[in-house]
Order: C-alpha cells, then structure tokens, then sequence
C-alpha cells in the first residue's frame, strides 16, 4: 500500500532529525567544555603571566575545537544543505570560539583574525561548512569587550605600552566596523558596545600619557597619533 | 469615502454591481498602500544609510563627511521622497499614514541630525515642510509631515546625537559633547510637556524612556572627562583653554 | 528662540486636537449607547418575535443616530483634511450601527444593504463625512456572525425555510466578498471569520434538509422529502 | 589593508543578503495570490457545480505555481545551501498549496497525493529545492479539515455516497497519521483536529444510513464495513 | 532625630496592616478551601445524581462560609473605612462563592439568586461588611458559563426538557445584564463571554427539537412562543 | 551535604584544597544528573511511544494493540526505569527530582493509560511502587514514585483518555467513551480538592483548566452520539439494546 | 419583576459610580499636568541654573496641586468610606507629586521631606482624606532615583561638594527604610533600587575623592568619619 | 473504593506536608529578620566605621541563627529523607545568612570561610541537617558582590591598600570558583557576575597604583610610586 509505504518512510525520517539534534546537541556540549578550558587559561593574562606562557597552554585546546567542528561538520555533511536548518544550535558556542581565537591572535600579532584566518584555525571550509559571517562579527564584537580590562590590569603591572596599541587596534577596528550598514539587531548593540571600550581605553591611555608613563616615545606612538587626529 | 454612487438600482445584480465598485476602490487604495510602503521602506533605508554616515565623523574629517551626508540626505528627497509625494497627491493624507510614517520619521531624524551637525540647531518643521513643498505639482495641496511623525522622529534623534557624543569624547571633541549634551537635555524638556498630548501617546512614552536613558549616557561620559581632564590641569598647567583635554593627539 | 518658538506652536495644535477628540469621544459615546438600545430590540428577533413588531421599534434608534452622526460631521469639519486623523475614535462605532442597519434590512428585504443605502440612513454625504468602506464592509461581516444564530433559533421555531433563504444570501455575500483583494489586516480576520458562519448555515440546512423539514416546493427539497417521508 | 577589504566584502554580503530575503517575500506574496485563486475557484465545489469543471479552472493555477516555485528554486539556488536560512519566509504559503492540491487529487482519484506526487506537480526536486515532509504533512491536515464541509453540502445536493467514500479515504489517512510518533507540536495539534473531521464525516454517513438513503449497496460500501471493522 | 522618629512610626503602622493582611489571607484560604468542597458536591449533578442529594450535601459548607465572612467582617472592623483597601484579598474568593450559590439556587428555584439573598446566605450586611455589587454579578456570570455543561449532560442523560428552561433562564439573565452600562473592565468581559453561554444552550436546544425530542405537548413554534412571551 | 570535613586545616592553601573537594562533589552530582536526566528522557519518548501505540486500538484489534503495548510498558521499565533506579540509589529522591519528573510522569501516564484500556480501572500509585521494589538492590531504599509525580502524570492521562474516547466513538463504541468518561470526571473531582494542596500548584492549576476542557470535549461528544442516535430508534426499533448505534460497521 | 427591579438598582449604582471615575479622572489628569509643568522647571537644576531661580519656577505649581487635590478630597467626600475604592485611580500621580516635592525640599534644606510636611504641602487632612504612606515611601524612592543623575551634573559644573552631601542624605534615608518590613510588592521593588543609586552615589564621591578634588579642609579620612556619624 | 481511599490518604499526606511548610516558612521569616539585623549593623563598615565594632555587634545575631537553624532541622527530622523536599523553602535565607557570615570573616580573617567552617558557625551537621554546597557557594557569590563597594569606601575613606587586599582574595577566589564544573543554573549566573566584581576591583586598584596612592612596600608599587611622585 503505497500510502502506508510513504508514511513508514517519513517515520524514518522524522526520527532521524531528532537523533541529528541529539548528536549535534552532545558535540556543541563538548565546544563549549573546551572554549572553557581555553578562557581559563587565557584568564591568566590578566594576572600579567608572560603571553607565549599564556598563548601556549590555550593554544592545546585549538587543536580539540578543529576536531570538533570537523565531527559537527561531518554530522551535518549526512543531511545535506541542511546546515542553516540547525545552525542555531551551536551558534553562540561559535561566538565564543571566535571570541577567544581573535583575542589570541591579537596578542600574538597585535591585529586583527580575519575572517578567513579563523576558518582556517578551525578547518573550516567555506563551500561546505563555514563560519557564518554573522557568528563571525558578533565574536570580535565579544573580544573588544574584553580589551579595556586588559589594558587596566596590564597598565597596573607597570606596562605602559598597553593602551597606545591598543588603542590604535581598537580605532581601526571601530573604523572598519562602521563601515557596515548594520541593520537595529543584536549585532548592532554589540557593536554600539565597542563604542564604550574604545572609550575606556582612550581614558587609560590619557591617565599613562598626562603622568609622562608612556615617555618611551618611539615613532609607533606618534603614528598612532597622526593616525587618530 | 470618495466612491461615487453611479445608477446601480437598476442591475439585475446590484450586490454584485457594487462589490465590483468596492473592489476597485480597495485595489487602488491597497495598490497605493503598498506603493507607498515600499517608498517608506526606500526613505528608511536610505535615511539610515545618511545617519551611519555622519557617524563616520571624526575630528578632522568633518567637513567632508558632513558633506556626503547632507548630498545623500538631498538624494534622498528628491529620489524617494518626491515618490512619496508624488503617491500621496490628491489623497488623504492622515489616511495612509500607518504607511509612510516609518519613513518619514526615519527622514526627519536623519535630516535633523545632518542639520545639527552643521548649524548646532534644530530644523524645524516649518523647514522641513517648505523643501517639501518644491516637490508637489502647485495644482494640489502639498504634503506636509505632521507633527506627530515630526516629534516621533525627534525622539530617536536623540539616540543617534548620544551615539555622536560618545564618538566625539573619544575623539577629544568634549565642547562638542557637551554642546550635544545641552541640546538633548533642551529636547526632552520640551518633548516632556507635549508627549503626554499626542496621539497613541504609548509609542512616544517608552521613546521618552530611551531618551533618558541617552541623556544620562552623555551626562556620565560628561562627568568622566571632567573628573578626569581635573588631573590634567595641576600637571600640564592650564594654558590649554579649550575644553578638549582629552584625546590622544592633545596629550602631545 | 525658535526651538521654544516651535514647541509652543506644537503646545497649541495638539491641545486643540486633544479638546476635539474629547468631543468626538463624547458623541461617539452617544452613537454607543444608541446602538446599545437599537440591539437590544433586535435581539428580540432571536425569541420569534414577529419581524414587523421587532424592526418597528429598532427603526427608532436610527433618527436617533443620523442626528449624532452629523453632529460627528460637524466637529470634523473644523478641521478639514483630517477626517482620516480621528476616524479611529468613531470607527468600531460606526461599524456596529452597519452591522445592525444591515440586518435589519435583511430582516425586511432579503437583500444586501449597499454602502450607498448605509450612507443614506444615516444621512452622510460621502463628500464631506462618508462611510468608510473598509468600515461598511467590517459591519457586514460582523453582520453576517449572527446569521448562524438567528438560523438556528428560527429553525428551532417551527420556521424550516429560513436556513435555505440565509444559505443562499450568505454564500452570495461570500462570494462577493472574495472578489475584494483584502490586506493582511481586522477586515480580513473578519471575513476569514466569515467561512464559519457559513459552514454553520450550511449544516443547519442540511440537518433541515435531511429530515424532509424543509418544505418549500423546489426539486431538490422534493427530493429528500420524497425518499424519507 | 586587509581589514578594510575584509570589512568591505562584508558589506555587500550583508546587503545581498537583506535584498535576497526582499526577493522571496515578493516571490512568496505572488505564491499566496495564485493560491486564493486556486481556493476561489475550489470553493464552488460546495455548491454542486460538477467536478470536473471546478477541477479545470482550479488546475490552470498549478502551472503558475510552478512557475512561482521555480522561481524561488532559482533565487535559492544563488546561495547554494542557504534551503533552510529562509525556509520560514514561505513555509505557510507552501503548506496552503499542498492543502489545495491533495484536494484536487482526491477529487480526481479519491486517493492522497503522495509527497512525491506533490513535489512533482510543483516541478521540484527534492534534492536541490524540494517539499519539507513537515510542511507536507500540515498541508494534508489542512485538507483534512475541509472535507466535513464538502460531505455535507454533498449530501445537501443529494450525493449520498459522498460521506462513504470520504470516510473510507479518511479513515486510512488517520490511520497512516497514526503511524508517525510526532513530538508534540504544531503537527500534532493539527492533527489532533483530524480526529474530529473523521468523527463528523461519521456521523453525516450514519445520518445518511440510518435514513436508508445509501442503499445503492455495491461492494465498496461493504469494503470500507469490513476494513474499518 | 525626626527622620528617625517618623520611619518608627511607619514601622508600626506597616506591621499592622501586614499583621492584619496576614489574617484576612488566612481566612480567605479558608474559603476557598470550604468553596472547592462545595464544588466538589455540586460536580456530582453532571453525572445525573438526584437534584436533592446534591444540593443537600453542597448546602452543608454554607454554614462554614458564612462563619468565615463572619470572621473576615470582624478583621475589617478593626480598621474602619478600609473594607476597599483589603478587599482585593477575598474578591476572587468571593466571586466563586457566589457562582456556587447562584448555581445551586437555580437547581432548587429555577430563578435567579438576588444580590440580597446571596448576602442572608452568607449572612453579611451591607452596611458593614456587604457584598459588592461587582463581586456579585461577576459570579454570576461564572455560573452562566457552567450552564452549558449542564445542559449538555442532562440531554445526554435523557432529559430533553432541560434546554427549554436554562435557556428561558439565560435568556432573561443575558437581557437584564444588557441593562447595565459596564466598563471596559473584567467584569465586563466576563460578561461578554455570556453570549456564548447563550448560543451553545440554544444550540443544545436546537439539536433536541429538530429531532423531535423535546416532546411536551403542543406544536413546536406554538410552544417557542408561549414559553418566551 | 554528604561532604566530608578532613583534616584540610594545615593545608598550605586551604581555599584550593577545600575547592577541590567542592569540585569533587559537583563533579560526581552534575554527571549523576546529567545521567538521571538522560535516562527521564528515554523514559519520556518511550513512554510516548506506549502512548501512540494505545491509540492505535480499534475495535476489532483491542487485545493485540492493548499486548503490544504493555509489552512495550514493561520495556521500559526493564530497559531504562531500571536504570534510573540503578543511578538514584543511595540518594536522597527528592534532591535530582526535577532531573527525572518529566520522566516519570510520562511513564505513569502511560501505565495508567494501559491499565485503564485493560482493567477500566486507575492503576494505584502502591502498585506502580511495588513493581519498582523489584528492581532495586534489597539492601538500599527502593526509588519511590512520590505523590507529586503520579499526580501531575495522571493529569495528563486525561489529555490521553479524551483522545482516546473520541476515536472509540468514531469507532462506534459508545459504552467505552461513557466509561471513559466517567472515569476522567471522578479523577477530576478527585484531583479538584488535592490540586491546591500541592507544592508548586502552579503547574497543577493549568493542568486542571486543560482537564476540565478534556472532561468537556468527551461530553460534548457522547452528547451528540446521544441525539444523533436518538433518531435511530424509531427507525430499525430498539432491539440493539447496546449503545453502540453509531459507527459504519453497526448501521449494516 | 424581581430580577429587573434589582438590574435597574444596579444600573443606578455603577452608572453612578462610573460618573465618579469620570470626574476623578478629570482631576487627575490636571495633577498630571501640573506636576509635569513642575517636573519640567526643575530639570533645569541639571544644567546648573541657580536653586533658588529654579525653585521658585517650580513652586508656583504647589498652589495648583492643593486646589487640585482639594477637589479630589471633595469628590470621594461623596461617597464615604470609599477612599480606598478609588484610590488606585490617583495613585501613581500622587506618588509623582511627592517625589518632586521631596526633591525640591532638599534642594531647599538638604534634609527628608516628611510625611506631615508634604501633607501639609499639598493641603490634606489624615482624617478625611491623607496621603498614604506606601505613596509617600514610594515617591521618596522615586526621588532617590534621580539623585546620582543631580550628583553626576553637579560635579561635571563643578560643584565638588555636592556628592559628599547626598551621600550623607541618601546614606541616612536608606538606613531608615531599612528599619521597614516591606512585603513583596511595589514598594520593595522600588525600594531595592534606592541600593543601586546610593551605590552610584558613593562611586560618583570616589571619583572626586580620589582626585582630591573634594579639597574642603582636613584630612580626608578623618572628614568622612565626622560626616556619617 | 480503592480509587478514593488512595485519594484520602494523598489529601492526608499532602495536608501533613502543608502543615510542615507553614511551620517551616515561620522559621524561614525568622533567619531573614535576623539576617536583616546582621547585615544592618553590617552596613556600617561602609561608613567607615572601625572592623572591630562593626563584627562585635553583627557577631551578636550568630547565636540566634545558630538556634534558628536547630529549630529547622528538628522541623525536618520529622520526614526523615525527604531534606530536600523542602529546601526550596529556607534556600535563599540560607544563601544571605552564608554571604553575610562569609564577609565578616574575611573582614577578621582575610580569607574565605570555608563550607566546613560556615556548617561549624551554624551549629549544623552535614550528616543529619548541613548546609547544601551549592548554597554556600551562592552565598559566596553574594559576598563577592559586596566587595566592590566595601573597596570603593574604603579608597574614599583613605585605606589606599585596601584594594590590593580584597583583589588578591578576589582574584584566587575567581580561580578557585573556575575549578568548579557549574551547570547553566542560578549558581552559574551569580559566578559569572564575579567578573564583574573582580574587574570592578581591578579599576580601583588601577586608580590607586596610578595615582601612587598604594605606598606599600612590595617592587611593582613602589615602582609606580617612583616614576608619579
Ligand atoms: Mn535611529
Ligand atoms: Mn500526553
């Protein structure tokens, strides 16, 4: 009986999207234990550990995120075109990731994760699974929020340095973003966030600056200030 | 309202005689409803695109963002405005208005703040209306914006000038937070008074919240400078006049 | 000042506009409760009361109405080209006055009431203070919600040609309905609302039909009279 | 700089985006017309007029159809993989044409229009632009709901073995449904609803027995006794 | 200090009238819980238990309730003048009370409870301590949406009689309320609701006489008219 | 609550080492519950699934389906309320209640459900208890269903009984669905008087509006079975003295 | 009949009493108004402007509220024992009333309006018709809400001693609700908030503190302990 | 009946369990008034007021908790097992009790209460009646919300070392509380407002070092000192 032959089939179907969710559900889990770990050890960046010391032992948990996404990526691969179909459940483990992976990248190299530059730490692939652009803004958005207790607490360990490139890095960043033609949702308020990070670094860099603190005086200094003005 | 009452009694079918009149007047009115929303639509977009780019400001560049702003605000009414208008002729204007007030007052905050940015001082309405009356065919009475659209888009005005005054402290421009500071603060004295008296006054009441909330942001990064800038002064003496303590390029 | 200047003028216009509506509130009040007496008769028609003697004493209110409807004219008429800023203040009014003009002239000529005939009972001049259409045709749906219940209780009353008489005028009046291309907004729900009222006719004259109740001499009646008689 | 073409690619992004979605509302809107005209044309089936003349004007719609659907498989098509990103801006107008369609099948063949069926007269191809199961399913319901009407206006008009067939056709339908373990949803909710369609369908098929008038007794009457008992 | 001086006194005084909320909460708890064995009683009349027996054990709680109104007049007596400030405590409380006597009172009288009769039963005083006339109506109103239920159940037991009566009943009630001129308030949606009370007991009442089952005496629409005028 | 205070008071970094044991006991209770909880939601889909396959009943195939079904009952209660058991042991119940309540309601709506259908009658809370005393390691407190439980899953079985009777009735089984209804009222009268005497009676009190509306809708149905089939008599006599009148198969 | 006699009673009790809503709606709509034209005035505080200018604007609207709140007291005098029933009705703009009054006192004494003092303020009696003490504490708190905004502004103008002021207000003013039972209602809630503006109060103090900018006489220390005790 | 007689024993059991909540929420009232007084007296120390006055008075309130919490965990012994039945119902005294008791000994001690300490203070034993872990640990959290206002007045009051102080204990604690695997429940958001705290800290001791105001002797102070003074 055909009718009955259709309906034994959609069964089939109908619980192997709930077995899907299920699996994805357990590996978003599983991104989140580890973004975890990676934010703790991170953490100690703030007590002015050196950074390779830092950067090394969160660096380890990069290496269990691109295992899972690749695992997230297979699951999805079995019902194909279908990633945008369950996308929300692992969309804001993935803000966090990118969250940290920008801020380490930072430290590292005092600019910017681009987009690409953070697929390619998770092995991600664009064509099949990518990172969303959205999930993408929204975690630098969640980095610059972290910036101005950086600065604090490295100025307050004696480096003076801190704010000016931060500073400098945060400007651009601010810059590039206004770029974007935002439409009023959640990434817009994070972004009008970064308004007031951009700001309390400002402040810090004024508090060094009128003390003679940041007196090194190099040529970066003065560039970041033509840069500014 | 305007549907003429021809000589139906005689049909055979005058039921059907005059739904077929009842249909054309609801096409053409929901025809036009639609056109009308999609112009709104255009003037919101296109209004916002003019308020991000004065967001684009900063201290040195002012002129010349200042300068696009205000040609896109100009492309703006001539482009979709004029639709609007051209739309709207001949009707009722208070008819349609859930349709294109989106737009409007989308427009007005646009145009306000171009215009604050410039002169320092609110555009009127009379202002606004006038550039609108270019646009009409001089046969029919132009549309006017209303003040209820007008008030609506002053209140969101005042988010955006938060926005810019938060920007400009942290480009060091502090006379020109708080010359937008003064300015909201005149806004909401105003718009407390008169709130209470518009129509559907619930929509404006919870923008009256919002604009609190935005004069406080000023007020609060106001009160930081100032608390701040007081330590600059017993170290550089005070030969700087000017109330831009702040900023990294000053601090040279 | 300008921007005082301004504000004051704004002072102005909208307490006057706030004195009107207070007015307007005032009569549509009036148009309320005059409804309110109007219906209250009408509702006898659901206890078999003789249409004659019901409509008779209904018929009163609408002097009544078409005195308070022009004074509504004459208050909008202070401030021309604005009909459409109040309207919202008088428009669930004037759509329950529709829907009981137009069953009352169902009740006496089986017809459709026309939004031209509306107009005229109640005196406007669509120049000047129409009818809203979009309101006329709200009264006729709500009109149409209680043809159901007057079916149900005229067949209760011994009156087993009633449901073929609103079947047929009801399906005319949903057929004509559907030639208007409605927005997603009141009006639509209402008529969507509609298809109830005539599901529900339609089973009324089927529980008449089936039981050869429905008397009346043409063929299909004959029909079931004949096979279960 | 890296950072402002980065930023500069996601602008347009974001706006192609935004004007994809503008797209598929236009797209979706024209769907949900030709649709209501598809119902208009449907509805007079409960007055009577023969089968096949309703079935023809009804069926010039599904070419249109086609049309709008692949039209939507095109636009989608442009951001390959994005099915589910945007399933939800035109997954009731679907759920309506499925109803639609299912009715005409039975109307022809008294027998359900299977999923592929569906997906066929559509012109889609499940691998690239195909028919949700889940908004298959709801349509079916929907159609479901329509049938009580249609058996008592066919009863009306003197079809009295209408409500036999139905029932056969609605009772094998419920029992497929039956076979599916749907999660309490929207789906379930809505079929729900069918038990009571079924329920109605009985009772007007009992009327009818008990007043001998489906007495034609052939051999499919006792077919759908012997299955349902 | 008089700051000082003048929180003591608030103290005091909010003590009191937490004390004071403390007993009224008290006692309320005890009506309702006297109410939910009455209703308990009374539920036993859709089942078709003998009227007498029923009321019989239902009337054994209004002695406890008008005790507990007793105590409840004694509490308030306390603080003169402020019957309105607790009052929001037992409304509710109170409404239901009155649905049950009212319900009750129909079965034994097939009249209405008067706002004076539910006072004696429950032995207050309207100088004092009265029932508030919204208190009273909204009950009553709980009681017209039981009715339906009744009447349903009642016909499911055989007795075809009882629609005629409840619906002689509601409609009386239903036209006394129109009298009223209610705010746009909860009673007034309470009452709004007793429309549907209204049609579904005319619907009942319908299904019985179309079949032939509401057998008393004369011809059918003689009798509509008799029992109505 | 169960911690144990060792000697941690000559410990360099008391803080750290008292930590440790608090991660120790959250550890050990959060993999405890996140277990309970899987193990409810096994139990919780297929009790649902005992549920669907009841529903499946028809008139003729009564003791197949109703075989079938508790079959799969017992399923459950060998496969994963064993296991549930087996977790909770040597815990106090009350503590991951919330963990495993959805669960356990679930499965006594469906144990109630299945008794229904083959006894007519409501299977006690004492009797489900006993058949888990089996499961339990003698030495330790058997889990115990708690009051709460049975009851907030015997509010569902109404939901479930309502169902049930409508498809008895297109059935044509009358005398079930007025049993059925019968036994819904008296569970409702029962549960009137104990539902504001439960913690958390918040929940409970949706539940009674929906089981009020369950109690209605088989009402509503019987009732019309009842004057539909009233018709009935006068034409074939009364000689089928059962009340199933309605339904394809009786009406030959 | 009984029934219509009691209805008609009703109808006579609630239209009047509505009348009596009407009438107090009306007046307080105008305490609406004139608190606003107050509120309006002393907004001007926050830029500075002199006290006693901006009092002095502010205060002429007192003579207004006292006639205003005359008209109430006679209004509810009509029907006695009521106070309470109607209460609701005046409620949250008298809550405002007291806020802008407390506010201007301490403007004008640095210390707490009392409760007598704004009676006596706005013309009301204890015995007939009072201000309630919830209403009261609940405009206190509202005043407490617009304190750190005042601080905040008066440093910016440059008045350093002004949060050293409030502090010590706000810091007696909390400690004395403190001694308050509050039950779980509106007032905690408000309450609970004064927490967070003595909190911003106190940040606000620190900030000029510890920039030295509160430069009055001895050390710092020592000064704050002569202050709070 | 077996059916009733199971439902009287449940109304029995569950009015015992009533019985015992009432008496338990009688306690519960008790450790909240006696909480209030503690952290009254508690307050103070934002006043500056010396350590030890402050304790000695707070101290006082400890020996009636201690009895308080005795006479719960008699309440409980009488349902033996069913201790978390009822925690729900002294939980979040509990957690107040904890944070205040958490506080005064950092102020002595200046180090965390340990949970075994906190139990020992309460006069409880873990076997029979102790204090939940997730408890303490929310009222840890509670206490760690303090800080930051302890450490605002202190700086304002002149104690410059304040701050180094609570953010060394601060920044361990986050630490230790980082070990903790918390689930996504109440527990979990008061940990992740430590943060907030813990940054809070940071900026004030940030504001002292920069400002040289931190004389005690360690290198990174001196250092600051150095290169301001
Ligand atoms: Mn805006
Ligand atoms: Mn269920």
């Amino acid at each position: 009986h055909t009718l009955e032959k259709q309906f034994e089939v959609f069964q089939h179907k109908l619980s192997d999207s709930g077995t899907l969710r299920e699996r994805i559900r357990g590996v978003a889990l599983e991104i989140e234990s580890a973004t975890r770990l990676m934010q703790s050890s991170l953490l100690l960046i703030h007590q002015s550990r050196p950074i390779p010391e830092v950067l090394e032992k969160a660096n380890g948990q990069i290496v269990v995120l691109r295992e899972l996404f690749a695992k997230l990526a297979e699951i999805i691969s079995e019902s194909p075109g279908q990633y945008y179909r369950y996308h929300g459940d692992w969309r804001s483990e993935t803000q966090s990731v990118v969250s940290l992976l920008a801020f380490m990248h930072w430290l590292e190299t005092e600019s910017l994760l681009l987009h690409a530059e953070a697929e390619e730490k998770l092995g991600l692939k664009s064509s099949e699974f990518g990172l969303d652009i959205e999930d993408y803004l929204t975690g630098i958005c969640f980095m610059s929020n972290d910036l101005p207790r950086y600065v604090v607490n490295q100025v307050t360990a004696g480096d003076y340095d801190c704010p000016r490139k931060v500073l400098k890095f945060l400007t651009d960043l601010h810059a590039a973003f206004r770029m974007l033609n935002l439409r009023n949702d959640f990434l817009r308020k994070k972004f009008d966030g970064m308004k007031y990070d951009l700001r309390r670094v400002e402040e810090v860099h004024y508090d060094v600056k009128i003390r003679g603190l940041a007196t090194s005086g190099n040529s970066t200094a003065e560039q970041v200030d033509g840069e500014t003005s | 309202r305007s549907l003429t009452t021809s000589a139906a009694d005689s049909d055979p079918n005058p039921m059907k005689h005059a739904f077929s009149k009842y249909a054309t007047y609801l096409n053409d009115l929901n025809d036009k409803r639609e056109r009308v929303v999609k112009a709104s639509r255009d003037i919101t977009m296109n209004s916002k695109k003019v308020i991000f780019q004065v967001h684009r400001i900063s201290k040195h560049n002012k002129d010349e963002v200042l300068e696009k702003a205000e040609k896109d605000l100009a492309a703006v009414m001539d482009q979709y405005i004029s639709r609007l208008v051209k739309e709207l002729q001949g009707t009722d204007f208070w008819k349609l208005r859930r349709a294109y007030s989106p737009g409007v007052q989308e427009y007005v905050e646009a145009a306000t703040l171009c215009n604050f940015c410039k002169t320092g001082a609110l555009l009127n309405l009379d202002e606004i209306n006038a550039s609108l009356q270019t646009l009409s065919d001089p046969s029919v009475e132009p549309l006017q914006i209303n003040v209820l659209d007008y008030l609506l888009g002053l209140a969101d005005l005042t988010g955006e000038l938060m926005r810019l005054a938060i920007g400009r402290i942290s480009d060091g421009e502090l006379e020109y937070a708080q010359k937008i500071c003064t300015f909201v603060r005149e806004i909401y004295r105003e718009l407390l008074l008169i709130a209470p008296k518009m129509e559907d006054s619930s929509d404006m009441k919870s923008k009256m919240d919002t604009m609190l909330q935005s004069v406080m942001k000023i007020e609060n990064a106001c009160f930081s400078v100032r608390v701040r800038g007081s330590e600059y002064i017993p170290f550089l003496g005070s030969e700087d006049t000017s109330f831009s303590w702040l900023g990294a390029s000053n601090a040279e």
